[in-house]
């Protein structure tokens, strides 16, 4: 048991801290530290600095442009890039699409498309979720019907993240109605920009726009354009719930904000001192910190099973359900620090920051509510905590 | 021992419901909170002719004689249809302070004009940087030729930019965080270097930031006993916690009855949600929060008027409880619902919203723990 | 809403204190604030005192022997006698069985048991839970077969508190085998001295005998003391839930215990001042103490509706949740109040007291630790907590 | 970065839970506990014979120069059988600080003797009214004719009665809060003027009350420097909270194991138990939390040798989360085996009396909370 880590992988460390602060534009920091909004032309600037190093697509093989790092040096890559404030990598090519790809593509796909998402010039979207089907994925309805050459889909996909942005979106569609709902389910890539397709804004409670509906008409998508068989939708969704857990504990963020909290809470005043040396208030903290620190452990023992190569099952589960919970908590303490200045609400303040205006409370503060209302998604999006603890219950305890 | 309504007050509270229920659907509170002042001026009117803004003051400036468990049937109901107007503001914060220690000129003044509709009151008393702390006042008043000169700052002033009146806490005497020392005064908004930044709060009401640059009132101005307005000021807010538990308590009830319809008819899995036991213990715990809350609401308003400690030591507990329970009933409303829960279009996280707002205002569950613990 | 009590009703908590202070004896009440054992003697002398006074059985109808209170009367009088730490009355015969005779015994059996159960000349246990029947009470297995002018009983009963006292036992037994196993059931009165009775005592996690399992072996039970009618037990049974509900919060015992938190936090040390003065400990006592007010609150609006002629429903339920809720967070709190002092256990001193020998740390430490293990029980019996979140699903929400 | 244990930690782990297998049923378990000693004096020399007292000591004195990790692996082991013999309070404890603070002399004399089985140690800290205030010591060691008499009273010593040695914290200078001051004495168990008063605790373990009445020891006594104990105490406590850390996690693994089974088994309403879905995410909530509190119990096990603050806030962490992870599984077990679950006869109440114990050993929740946010 060695819980430090090895001078090599200090020394890499170093080296992705050295690049980081060398490449990392200042003014992207200042937005992600202050928790403001970032736009399309963000996330692609800092995409392409990291894949002009080489570094955009860690988990990738190699021959294919990832960069051949062990499980513990992918993890501190991740864990400096978080510290650092980077924005987060668009997963939906890089992480998702991408491996579906190398695993069920036709050498064409690959040849296709796997350039693009590796220097970020195609912007992908992921379609999943459907109105009628949530946590009930497999009930999901949008048709894609065999005509010649060509599927026709219609239907519609919500909580498309980013689909404004998105050049395409690989879609679970149902290619057959007559099989066992799993299996008529195809994974099909759709160009964003066929006759036919639709973007509807969803405004969530924040009052922020990055999702949406995505509906289709009559939208005629090439047979090429499908991945693997006829009915290996689902397969291949499963496939991706494995890929789509990198980094679900979300430890290196939650640190983070846990410094924040702690440079907040260290500012805020109350009864004579700061909140953070109250100890009613000090107290949530650092429960706050010690479920961390029990996240973290666990975290760095699934790598350390996963560097001996062990597959990864249920475990993800517990992973994303303390991972979000601990999250939840953090905005709740952020938004308790502030006290009345967690009312005032000031949408361009949200998104782009106090800029020029005189800042109603402390500029941090105008954030802080509407982040405390949206990340209430994160115990419901990704396969809800109550569907992960249905997988716990069964997968891991047999019940 | 009996915790029914009379009859009057079984009145009122349907006369309330009912508006709610004809007025306040959801699409129209939307629209009216992204109006210029964000409520209605005619639904103020309303409440004036049927008498609810009058509700817990004397007779004899034009009020019913009513209690603080009439405003918390009315706002128990605004509650359930997230009520906009200013109500809290201009009546159970302004109003009830301006009746209990106010002179017999300044109410007759303003109570009548309030009662009436015509005019409104808003209580600045929060200083940035004060927390929950009362005492923390630096705005200053200096007595200078027979009245007073008034510099500071107030913050999230509820509807304070749509006042016309304005109850400002101002240090007359001491050092920043002295008890003693805090007095009261009216101001009228339209005085000169009395300068409001309105803006709409993450529950769609309004809050404002307020400057006061030597603003001159005369002595008549003075609300009660100089330098011992803290005590009064508590009293008022405590008014305000009894209301807004009432409050929180119709966003409850209504978040528990949207939230059980939804579990009813949404299907996963071929069933409906409500079906599976997770969900059923889960509404089960939301039901009980909700029930106790009401039961607190109910003593916190009783206890509005009782001796300070024991006042106090029931205002708090209630607040505690009921920013626990609605942090409980907002967040597994939210959480059942999916992602719906989390759109701007479903009134489900409004609810939610407001209930988080009403933890926050007048002392957060970890102040009124300290302060419950100190009336021992 | 008046949440006040009024003249007349203080006028009655007067009289009934002055009563118990003048009759209450001394020995009993050091035990019962000790937490100490109580034994048959106690719990029936006590009993005939307040028989003497006509005060035994409140609920019962006058003419069969109550007092004829109203509700707030009732309340007032079970929270000073809490108050006063008498011991609780013994439910079986007088809250238990006699309502079930008054509604359907013949008028032989009222006049037969109920004199006996009034003067607590006759000592009383329940017989429903079995040991493959817990929460699915509808499952019993005991029989009693139907031969001539009696019942042929086999089986057996299980967490039969007191059992070792009884002199009678009232118990649901399956007369039938053929119907709906609800349909069954009937409800028999069996005397604890027929021969192929025999009770085994079990000891409970703390050390101490109080619940028994009772085997019946071939007895013989004359037919005329089956209550109601074949087959009626299922309803007698859910006729009886209503009334077990009695103070089924348990308000005025976790108030007296809140008090009793608070002298022994005071008299801890912690860091150079009282425990009580530690504001960790004190936030969480002002905690309990305000989930305490909650259910006392609650408790009284449900008494205000009875009082007003309304029935008492699934609210109950409610009640149970949350005052086993705080009477279990109450015996935490007490264990966590006395430190490593939590830890010696002495069977003879957590019974009796330490009497003559020297405590081991604080004289009142030793009751603490076992008490809090068996009070986990107030959530498993009457019903498990878990069924009553069924009923309030169920009953009041429709799901 | 690993997790894994070398192939002598595996070999060490099988081999421990051998002996538990095969040696600590549960109702040889409960008939040892009823034993004077309370434990078996054959087990302890078996235990002897495995290498398993010598574990953490260097080779030197007779010991296998493992750490922290090794005894957590005995002890995780122990707690699946809740063993009932004094490791930890011999060699954990007594041993450890010996080894890390004793003189040359002490460690030959007596280190040897403890890894072979011969004789025990047992340490006494704590003292009446101290509650976790490590330098609340009122002990009074005076310097008298070259050596030391020794006064006062010791609680709850773990194994004390059974030890043939006792560390004893005692005051040599200061004030009876005063963190400087504070000694640590190595005393004969038959010596003098020691009095010990045994009794069974509420986990089946043995403990002690402690009479120092005149004590007499010589010089060489005193363990480490001079006024300077409270600081390798703290350490020696710490190793204590990682070892039962490392037990608690056993405990709680057994514990999910047979409520699984029982849930598996137990028919209500004609279906297992473990079919409801309430059971599924509550026996899902007690797997996460036993995972969380294994990789608090590993990561405290490697800490206890870090520097004095990464170690404390470290070993607090572990302590703080498993004492609540200890307390759920505990409860919660206890809960779904239902009736049969409160008796006397089962396990499972068990291993919740000795998660409770533990809880309060050496610091609960609150203490550790505190001492967390210290070491920032």
């Amino acid at each position: 048991m060695e819980l430090n880590f090895t001078a090599e992988d200090q020394a890499f460390r170093a080296e992705v801290r050295d690049f980081i602060e060398a490449n990392y534009p200042i003014e992207l920091k200042r937005k992600v530290e202050a928790g403001l909004e970032l736009g399309k032309d963000d996330y692609v600037r800092w995409q392409k600095i990291l894949h002009a190093k080489g570094w955009i697509a860690p988990k990738w093989p190699v021959e294919f442009g990832g960069t051949g790092w062990s499980p513990t040096q992918r993890y501190i890559f991740e864990e400096e890039l978080t510290a650092a404030s980077t924005p987060r990598i668009i997963p939906f090519g890089l992480a998702m699409l991408g491996p579906v790809l190398m695993e069920y593509g036709s050498k064409s796909q690959q040849a296709r498309y796997l350039p693009d998402i590796l220097s970020s010039d195609t912007w992908w979207a992921q379609g999943y979720s459907e109105p009628g089907a949530g946590s009930d994925l497999a009930s999901l309805k949008t048709r894609a019907e065999p005509q010649g050459d060509h599927y026709l889909v219609n239907g519609s996909k919500i909580w498309t993240t980013y689909g404004h942005y998105a050049d395409w979106i690989f879609c679970l569609v149902r290619t057959s109605q007559e099989e066992k709902k799993q299996k008529g389910i195809s994974f099909l890539l759709i160009d964003m920009n066929d006759p036919g397709i639709s973007v509807a804004p969803i405004i969530t409670a924040d009052g922020k726009h990055v999702v949406n509906q995505v509906f289709f008409e009559d939208v005629r998508v090439p047979k090429e354009n499908l991945v693997g068989e006829e009915g290996a939708g689902w397969t291949i969704a499963k496939f991706l719930l494995g890929h789509e857990r990198t980094n679900i504990a979300g430890v290196a963020a939650s640190k983070r904000q846990v410094l924040r909290i702690k440079e907040i809470a260290g500012r805020e005043q109350s009864g004579g001192r700061s909140l953070l040396q109250d100890q009613r208030y000090r107290d949530k903290l650092s429960q706050l910190e010690i479920e961390l620190l029990a996240l973290e452990y666990t975290n760095l023992r699934v790598l350390s099973a996963e560097a001996a190569g062990q597959q990864i099952g249920p475990e993800a589960s517990l992973l994303k359900v303390k991972g979000t919970e601990v999250q939840q908590r953090i905005t709740e303490l952020l938004v308790e620090a502030v006290g009345y200045y967690a009312l005032p609400y000031d949408l361009d303040a949200l998104r782009f920051g106090w800029q020029e205006r005189e800042p109603i409370g402390p500029d941090y503060a105008a954030v802080l509510a509407p982040h405390y209302f949206d990340w209430r998604k994160s115990s419901i999006y990704g396969g809800s905590n109550e569907i992960q603890k249905n997988i716990i219950s069964k997968a891991v305890l047999g019940l | 021992m009996d915790f029914s309504f009379t009859e009057e007050q079984q009145m009122l509270k349907d006369s309330v419901d009912r508006f709610v229920q004809n007025e306040y659907d959801f699409d129209a509170r939307q629209k009216l909170a992204a109006t210029d002042p964000g409520y209605s001026e005619a639904h103020w009117q309303t409440f004036a002719e049927l008498g609810w803004l009058g509700i817990t003051f004397a007779e004899s400036v034009g009020g019913y004689g009513g209690s603080a468990v009439d405003s918390a049937i009315i706002l128990e109901a605004f509650g359930r249809g997230l009520v906009l107007e200013p109500f809290l503001a201009s009546v159970v914060l302004g109003g009830n302070l301006l009746a209990r220690a106010g002179s017999a000129e300044q109410q007759a003044a303003c109570l009548p004009q309030v009662i009436e509709g015509q005019k409104k009151l808003a209580l600045a008393y929060f200083e940035p940087e004060a927390r929950y702390e009362l005492s923390h006042v630096t705005t200053r008043a200096e007595f200078v030729d027979g009245g007073y000169l008034i510099t500071g700052r107030k913050g999230v002033v509820l509807h304070g930019a749509t006042a016309d009146w304005l109850i400002v806490s101002a240090r007359t005497a001491g050092g920043p965080r002295d008890v003693a020392g805090v007095s009261l005064f009216l101001v009228d908004a339209a005085t000169a270097g009395v300068e409001t930044r309105p803006y709409r709060m993450v529950d769609g009401l309004m809050g404002a930031e307020l400057g006061l640059s030597r603003v001159r009132v005369g002595s008549d101005a003075l609300i009660g006993e100089l330098d011992l307005g803290l005590e009064v000021l508590e009293w008022a807010l405590d008014y305000g916690i009894a209301g807004v538990c009432a409050e929180a308590v119709g966003c409850m009830d209504r978040l528990q009855e949207l939230t059980l319809e939804y579990m009813k008819t949404r299907q996963q899995f071929g069933v409906a949600l409500g079906s599976f036991q997770v969900v059923q213990h889960r509404m089960a715990e939301m039901f009980m929060a909700c029930e106790q809350a009401r039961s607190l609401a109910y003593m916190a308003a009783v206890k509005v008027d009782s001796a300070p400690q024991e006042r106090r030591r029931a205002l708090s507990a209630a607040k505690v409880y009921i920013g626990q329970a609605g942090r409980l009933l907002g967040q597994e409303s939210v959480q059942l619902h999916g992602g719906i829960g989390c759109t701007d279009e479903l009134n489900v996280p409004h609810y939610f919203k407001r209930l988080t707002a009403i933890n926050a205002w007048f002392g957060d569950e970890s102040y009124h723990l300290g302060r419950f613990a100190g009336t021992e």
